[in-house]
């Protein structure tokens, strides 16, 4: 089966500064894949390149076998790609209720909104208050859930459990599994190994702007040593 | 405990009686009493939205409580501004991170020591006499390990970079009183060994008082932790202590292997 | 600095002293006073707007305003002309204080428009109060003698006595720009709620640097009337205070330099297109366009990005 | 005898692009060519050269400009200068290089007051004599109930006070006043408490599009229909142009020229009209004359030498298509003749600008300030 | 007579219906600004040559096309609005990602280069635009006379300001405007066509701006000089009324209109520096504004 997402020697540039040098990934329908990697290793830059924001790019990038590259910003979404950035986005000047509200939908097959309040009942008390009014967690979690709600395809995760208490993170955690069940394909950038481990069905792990290496769950425990000399796990 | 507050304990160096914020008809701190002490690390762990952000808002008064009397240095600080607090040595870091983005990491240091070291309002001295602050500042990024992005603007360092840097010129203040919200967020894992460490020294001398959601910190560094929920301490004692609370464990723990 | 950045830099201050000793030589004196009077009233405007990220649309009302002062103490009350101008300066720092306590409360476009709008009210009081003359202006005002002994009614010891104001104000930009606490209003700009944080008082070091530059406008504004012996109604206008702007934008904001330069091609278009018969207002208006477009940076802003720039740092100096 | 520099120069120095630039403009600047023309292009046997700037409003272009015409390109004389604030400061510069100035476009009384010159002069009209003409004549055409409508700075009092004068000493009297805005967009207010009042006339102490509004929205609400009178202070045919026959009918003003008067005046207006399409104000055909009678005192003095044209321009009489017999008192003020004008109905105009009754005609020596009570140190 | 402050009271009222009806104007003008502020985060300077722009293609219109003053009320801000549109598209564009003084000083070129460009061709006296046949002529009200055209103007500006505002609050488009000023990109990759969006709401300002320019022809003269006199006054507003915020710019429009009337009977002096005096007040107090959110 061919891959729903496939990069291929994907480079890509801040201005002058070249931070992705030749990121290969194939990524079928449904997994779960995380990707791993220090700290300026250029993570959310993929991320942002898939996405098109950063329009820096060259190599190939394809999307449910389409050439993503000269899709407009605009018009990624409606392929069926969603994305929860890694400073949340929230918007300062719309109600929580509004920046949920906000991202058309894609597809019929998103949550409601009755099924998002259920799992982040805060964003169901502070629906009203606006939207930078919220705490960092809150932001969090309405990040995730505005994105929910669209019924994507694929979601591009970047640090979805940073400043999450543990019981938000595992509810997270559920939350990923079910969309599992559901068939959606997820890319998540984390630095919260254990439940990256818990989620993921395969790992990248990127360094340098590349990709050093990738391995299914079930061989974490031997890469563990890996894991340790390059992140510090 | 009630509205009146009882007496501020004389030995803490920072302490809270009766905090409480509103906004709006939303309670977000109620009636919340906190000491936290000289060479101490303390904990203030809670769920999303517990109001932990808002204390420290609070503390440092870039937020006004609605009522509550805070005292540092058995000073009443309730009716101070905040950048007079901070000069009184009460200093804090943001959740989101704060650098000055288009100076460079260095100059975000430099800037940080300007005050502490006399030279905040020379309007008549050249730019020079900055110099001084240099070996200083070098100092700083060598302990948080920044030296390699010393001359890059503070705005082109990935999100975890920019949050050691904010460490650093928290820390180049010297305060008397360090306010770290989630200082490991976003921080890759050796960065967090790194950073709890220096927090841990740094505390010896000083007091600190952080918001941190990542537990097996907490468990390591603290010796005092304080919980909150919904705007209110649902637990307070030792890391021990307060994680076997069936409370604290179902409001913001959960389950044991995560 | 290297060692070719420090000589091209002592060579460009050697020539440009040079230049300003000659300049009545080859060109109009007034002219030349002229242009550096709005020099120095676009290199204050620039402390602003440059080195704190303030857009005020109200300056006129400090450069305006301190001509009438001037002109009326040296005028009215028969005040010697170093006397005139410190009553210049005071009352554009005056202004500057009042001005500043309302509109450093808020940021950005906020403060443009609010420094707008009083410098409106101002320009109203000035048009209703007596002693400004109305639209008349007060004119006629006496140059005097600086410090009793040098006779300002001679064209070329006007000249020095400008070009000497002149060096001082820039010198006194460069210096407060270039200085500790011009670190911090930078910072400031970065980002507010860290550098109050850090235990700086925002509010009063915008207030601080607001109050620099009115002064220092003050001093142009004063200048400027003994120059041309007379303060009206044109210099409180917002026009005027959209003409700073403009030297500034097309000059460079944020450089030394810039603004001096800017001050000299406005000031030279408006003489020349006097006696052009082009609409002054659309050609003014089109190069305002044009900058904001193309050459954000100003002149000297694209000179010290371009390579040549670069090589020799000038970005670090100019 | 010939010129000095064997060219006679004059400058014409106006606002060409700004508020006032249809008051006088390049409107200005074509009447002085026509006299120019019309003295027969050369003077002494020297040629005559006109040049013009535009100043823009801003009195240290116009000095700027004044400066170096004088001292590097040989201008002789400079005339026209819109504005007051301009109309002084280059005056003063005329005074100090011992230059001539004629002003025509001004309205200040301090040019030919306190800060009057030798070599300077001021033609066509001033505040006073505003005043005079629509103040006094008025007055006596049975306007005895004033209201002011006055914009609030130096100007608009110095014209209400002026005018106010006038009204009393001619036994009318003043109900009431009001002050409004220099600027101001809308009259509404101020027109109702004008209607309330139950003056005669309602006096417009303003300028410019002030005067405009106030005018097109006293129409809206009735005011001439319901019997009162509107007179504008300073208002010219350039305007009543502007605003359109039907928003001015009625309207009651004071100018110092108007070209359908007489034939010579007529004959001028003509020519001007083929050169610039529009027929000329008092301004430009006061600029005409300035330039005119500039260059006779120049032939008759036999040279450009400024003390000794200056004294011919005191002596000779005005005698040309802007005004008969016109005189020239020791402070610079000429004196010309003004007229009391009315508005005609869109129906009684016959043709292209023909905008006018003449009222009254107020002879030079009534409409402009006794010399001796000017306030100029000239006068001995 | 009944008198209120020494003051008949018909007059006052009639005053106040007055103040009304600049008011209209006002509101009209900030609104625009307001939305364009809010939305686009860009001051329009050139928000009073656009107003001036929809005088003057009114008169235009019936000068050169004898197209009268009712389909000109359709048409000029449909023009004038395209016009705003294609200045968005080729060079505001580009100043979205910069400090909003850009744009404000860009928009201020284009105020002086517009008004520059019609005092050359109409010189600076203006030209008359007479007042639709239909609505000549006033009516008595007892406590004053009331030119019917007056209060055609405030019928139009009411409701032209409530439908603008129901439209923008009352729709996701609002939400996706606002969401756009702060971060274009994101709203992008939602999936929403940002650049088309904010096209159209410079557009949208701009026709605003243009149809009080219709409105205001029959009642002031048609001047090159008329946006730049009343741009001020309406800044002032905005500010006071808390930028950005769509109702403060109506709700503050029509009062400090009022406001104004006001001011003309009992200290007319001061008519035009009072909304200066309020907008320094409301600032001690609110810093934000009236409407305006911290
Ligand atoms: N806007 C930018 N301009 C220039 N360089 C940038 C910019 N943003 C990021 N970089 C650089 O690109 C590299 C990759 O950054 P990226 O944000 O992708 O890292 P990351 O792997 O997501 O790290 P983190 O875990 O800290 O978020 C870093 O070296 C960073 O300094
Ligand atoms: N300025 C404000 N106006 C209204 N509500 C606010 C404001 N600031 C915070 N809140 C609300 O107060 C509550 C407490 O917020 P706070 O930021 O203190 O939480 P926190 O404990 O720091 O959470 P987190 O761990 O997610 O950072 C939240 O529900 C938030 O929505
Ligand atoms: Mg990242
Ligand atoms: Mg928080």
């Amino acid at each position: 089966m061919a891959a729903l997402l496939d990069i291929r020697d994907l480079n890509a540039w801040y201005g002058e500064s070249h931070v992705l040098h030749g990121v290969n990934m194939q990524i079928r329908e449904g997994e779960t894949v995380t990707l791993l990697g220090r700290n300026g290793v250029g993570k959310t830059t993929t991320l942002r390149t898939i996405m098109g924001i950063i329009r820096q790019r060259k190599g190939t990038l394809r999307f449910a076998d389409r050439d993503m590259l000269p899709v407009p910003l605009h018009k990624t979404a409606r392929h069926g790609l969603g994305f929860v950035p890694e400073e949340r986005g929230i918007f300062a000047s719309l109600s929580v209720m509004e920046n949920l509200l906000l991202p058309p939908q894609i597809a019929k097959n998103g949550m409601s909104v009755d099924e998002i309040f259920e799992l982040f009942p805060n964003l169901h008390e502070r629906r009203n208050s606006s939207g930078t009014k919220l705490s960092g967690g809150e932001q969090q979690m309405l990040a995730i859930a505005r994105i929910l709600r669209t019924g994507v395809r694929m979601l591009l995760l970047d640090e979805p459990t940073e400043g999450l208490a543990p019981v938000i993170v595992q509810r997270i955690g559920d939350v990923l599994i079910r969309l599992k069940e559901r068939g959606i394909t997820v890319l998540l950038v984390e630095q919260n190994f254990r439940f990256a481990s818990r989620v993921a069905d395969r790992f990248y792990l990127m360094d340098h702007g590349q990709i050093q290496s990738e391995f299914p769950v079930s061989e974490l425990g031997q890469r563990m040593d890996e894991l340790h000399k390059v992140l510090g796990v | 405990m009630l509205a009146s507050a009882s007496p501020v304990t004389a030995h803490a160096v920072l302490s809270a009686r009766g905090l409480t914020r509103r906004f709006g008809g939303f309670l977000a701190v109620n009636n919340v009493d906190i000491d936290v002490y000289q060479g101490e690390i303390h904990a203030l762990i809670g769920p999303n939205g517990a109001g932990k952000t808002t204390v420290f808002n609070l503390l440092t008064k870039f937020l006004q409580p609605t009522s509550g009397r805070i005292s540092l240095m058995r000073q009443d600080i309730t009716a101070t501004p905040a950048d007079r607090v901070a000069r009184m040595g009460l200093v804090r870091s943001f959740q989101i991170s704060a650098v000055f983005p288009h100076l460079t990491v260095l100059d975000n240091v430099r800037v940080a020591l300007q005050r502490p070291n006399g030279l905040a309002h020379q309007f008549w001295r050249p730019m020079s006499a900055l110099d001084q602050l240099t070996g200083k500042a070098e100092g700083l990024l060598a302990t948080v390990g920044l030296t390699r992005e010393r001359d890059a603007l503070a705005a082109d360092l990935s999100y975890g970079r920019k949050r050691v840097l904010e460490i650093a010129t928290t820390l180049a203040l010297d305060p008397k009183v360090l306010l770290l919200d989630e200082p490991l967020a976003g921080m890759g894992q050796e960065d967090i060994a790194t950073i709890a460490g220096l927090i841990r020294n740094v505390a010896r001398t000083r007091a600190v008082l952080m918001v941190e959601h990542n537990l097996s910190v907490v468990a390591d560094i603290c010796d005092r932790v304080t919980v909150l929920q919904r705007g209110e301490i649902l637990a307070a004692g030792d890391y021990e202590t307060v994680s076997r609370d069936p409370q604290v464990r179902t409001a913001y723990m959960g389950r044991e292997e995560d | 600095m290297t060692r070719s950045e420090i000589n091209a830099r002592r060579l460009a201050i050697a020539l440009g002293f040079a230049a300003l000793l000659a300049a009545p030589l080859f060109f109009y004196p007034v002219f030349v006073m002229k242009v550096l009077c709005f020099a120095l009233f676009a290199a204050a405007f620039n402390l602003l707007i440059g080195y704190t990220g303030l857009l005020s649309f109200g300056h006129a009302a400090f450069f305006g305003g301190a001509a009438y002062f001037t002109a009326h103490a040296v005028k009215e009350w028969g005040f010697s002309p170093e006397l005139g101008i410190f009553v210049g300066v005071a009352g554009g720092a005056f202004l500057g204080l009042v001005m500043g306590f309302f509109a450093i409360r808020r940021q950005g476009i906020y403060f443009s428009m609010i420094t707008l709008s009083l410098a409106q009210m101002f320009f109203f009081f000035c048009l209703q109060a007596e002693f400004t003359h109305g639209e008349d202006g007060i004119q006629s005002v006496p140059r005097g003698h600086l410090f009793g002994l040098i006779d300002l009614s001679d064209p070329l010891a006007m000249y020095y006595t400008v070009v000497a104001i002149f060096l001082i104000g820039v010198f006194m930009v460069w210096r407060f720009v270039h200085s500790p606490f011009g670190m911090i209003l930078k910072s400031i700009r970065e980002n507010e709620l860290r550098a109050t944080s850090l235990g700086y008082s925002v509010a009063r070091y915008k207030l601080g640097a607001f109050v620099m530059s009115a002064a220092l406008a003050g001093l142009a504004g004063a200048t400027k009337a003994l120059v041309f012996q007379f303060a009206t109604l044109t210099d409180v206008s917002w026009q005027t205070s959209g003409e700073v702007i403009l030297m500034t934008l097309l000059g460079g904001i944020g450089t030394m330099v810039g603004p001096v330069i800017g001050a000299g091609i406005v000031v030279m278009l408006g003489n020349y297109l006097a006696t052009t018969g082009f609409p002054v207002t659309i050609i003014t208006g089109v190069v305002f366009m044009v900058c904001v477009l193309l050459f954000r940076r100003g002149l000297i802003g694209e000179l010290a990005a371009s390579r040549f720039g670069r090589k020799f740092g000038l970005s670090r100096w100019l | 005898a010939s010129a000095s520099d064997g060219k006679v120069k004059i400058g014409i120095l106006n606002d060409q692009s700004g508020v006032y630039a249809d008051f006088g403009g390049k409107g200005s600047v074509e009447a002085a060519k026509m006299a120019v023309e019309d003295f027969g292009g050369k003077v002494l046997d020297s040629p005559i050269e006109i040049v013009d700037a535009d100043h823009q409003n801003k009195p240290d272009i116009a000095s700027n400009i004044a400066r170096q015409w004088f001292d590097t390109n040989q201008v002789d004389a400079i005339m026209e200068l819109t504005t007051s604030s301009v109309a002084l400061a280059v005056q003063a510069i005329a005074k100090e290089k011992k230059k001539i100035d004629i002003v025509t476009g001004a309205a200040t009384t301090e040019l030919t007051g306190k800060q009057c010159s030798p070599y300077g002069f001021h033609w066509a009209y001033d505040t006073h004599a505003l005043a005079v003409g629509t103040g006094g004549a008025l007055v006596k055409q049975g306007g005895k109930k004033w209201f002011f409508l006055t914009a609030d700075y130096a100007f608009g009092y110095s014209l209400e006070q002026q005018t106010s004068d006038f009204v009393k000493a001619n036994g009318g009297e003043v109900v009431g006043s009001v002050r409004h805005p220099l600027s101001n967009a809308d009259y509404s207010s101020f027109l109702l408490q004008a209607q309330s009042s139950g003056a005669n006339v309602v006096g417009l102490a303003n300028a410019g599009a002030d005067t405009q509004n106030a005018i097109k929205q006293a129409a809206e609400f009735g005011i001439t229909q319901s019997g009162q009178r509107l007179a504008a202070l300073l208002f010219t045919l350039a305007e009543v142009h502007g605003l359109g026959l039907e928003a001015a009918q009625g309207l009651t003003l004071t100018e110092g020229f108007y070209w359908d008067r007489d034939d010579k005046s007529r004959e001028f207006g003509e020519r001007y009209m083929k050169r610039t399409g529009k027929m000329p104000n008092m301004i430009q055909a006061g600029t005409y004359s300035a330039v005119l009678q500039y260059l006779k005192a120049v032939q008759k003095a036999g040279t450009d030498e400024t003390e000794a044209v200056a004294k011919q321009l005191h002596e000779m009489p005005v005698n040309d298509a802007f005004t008969a017999n016109g005189t020239v008192g020791p402070n610079g003020r000429m004196f010309n003749d003004m007229y009391l004008l009315e508005v005609k109905k869109p129906g009684d105009s016959k043709k292209p600008w023909d905008y006018f009754n003449v009222l009254a005609t107020i002879p030079g020596k009534q409409a402009y300030l006794d010399p001796a009570k000017s306030g100029c140190n000239l006068v001995k | 007579m009944t008198m209120v402050f020494g003051v008949p009271l018909p007059a006052l009222l009639g005053q106040l219906l007055i103040g009304l009806i600049n008011g209209s104007f006002y509101a009209l003008l900030s609104l625009g600004l307001a939305i364009i502020f809010g939305l686009l985060r860009m001051i329009n300077f050139a928000h009073g040559a656009q107003y001036m722009l929809g005088a003057f293609t009114a008169y235009l219109l019936l000068h050169f096309a004898g197209i009268g003053y009712w389909p000109a009320l359709v048409l000029t801000p449909l023009i004038v609005g395209v016009f705003g549109a294609v200045v968005e598209r080729f060079f505001l564009r580009r100043l979205y990602g910069l400090d909003p003084l850009y744009g404000l000083l860009f928009t201020f070129g284009l105020a002086l280069t517009l008004e520059g460009i019609f005092r050359y061709y109409y010189g600076a006296s203006g030209q008359p635009y007479a007042t639709p046949p239909s609505l000549a002529g006033g009516t008595n009200l007892g406590f004053m006379f009331l030119p019917n055209y007056r209060g055609w103007v405030v019928v139009a500006s009411l409701v032209v300001c409530i439908g603008t505002w129901l439209a923008i609050e009352k729709t996701k488009l609002g939400a996706y405007l606002r969401a756009a000023t702060e971060n274009s990109t994101l709203v992008q990759a939602f999936g929403v066509n940002v650049p088309v969006l904010l096209t159209l709401t410079y557009g949208l300002g701009v026709a605003l701006a243009a149809f009080a320019g219709v409105l205001a022809a029959p009642i002031y003269q048609v001047s090159p000089l008329m946006g730049s006199n009343i741009i001020i006054v309406v800044f002032a507003v905005v500010v006071v009324g808390g930028m950005g915020s769509i109702l403060g710019a109506i709700v503050t429009g029509y009062l400090l209109g009022i406001t104004e009337g006001l001011t003309k009977v009992f200290y007319p002096e001061a008519s035009n520096t009072v909304i200066f005096v309020i907008m320094a007040l409301v600032l001690l107090v609110r810093p934000a504004g009236l409407f305006g959110r911290e």
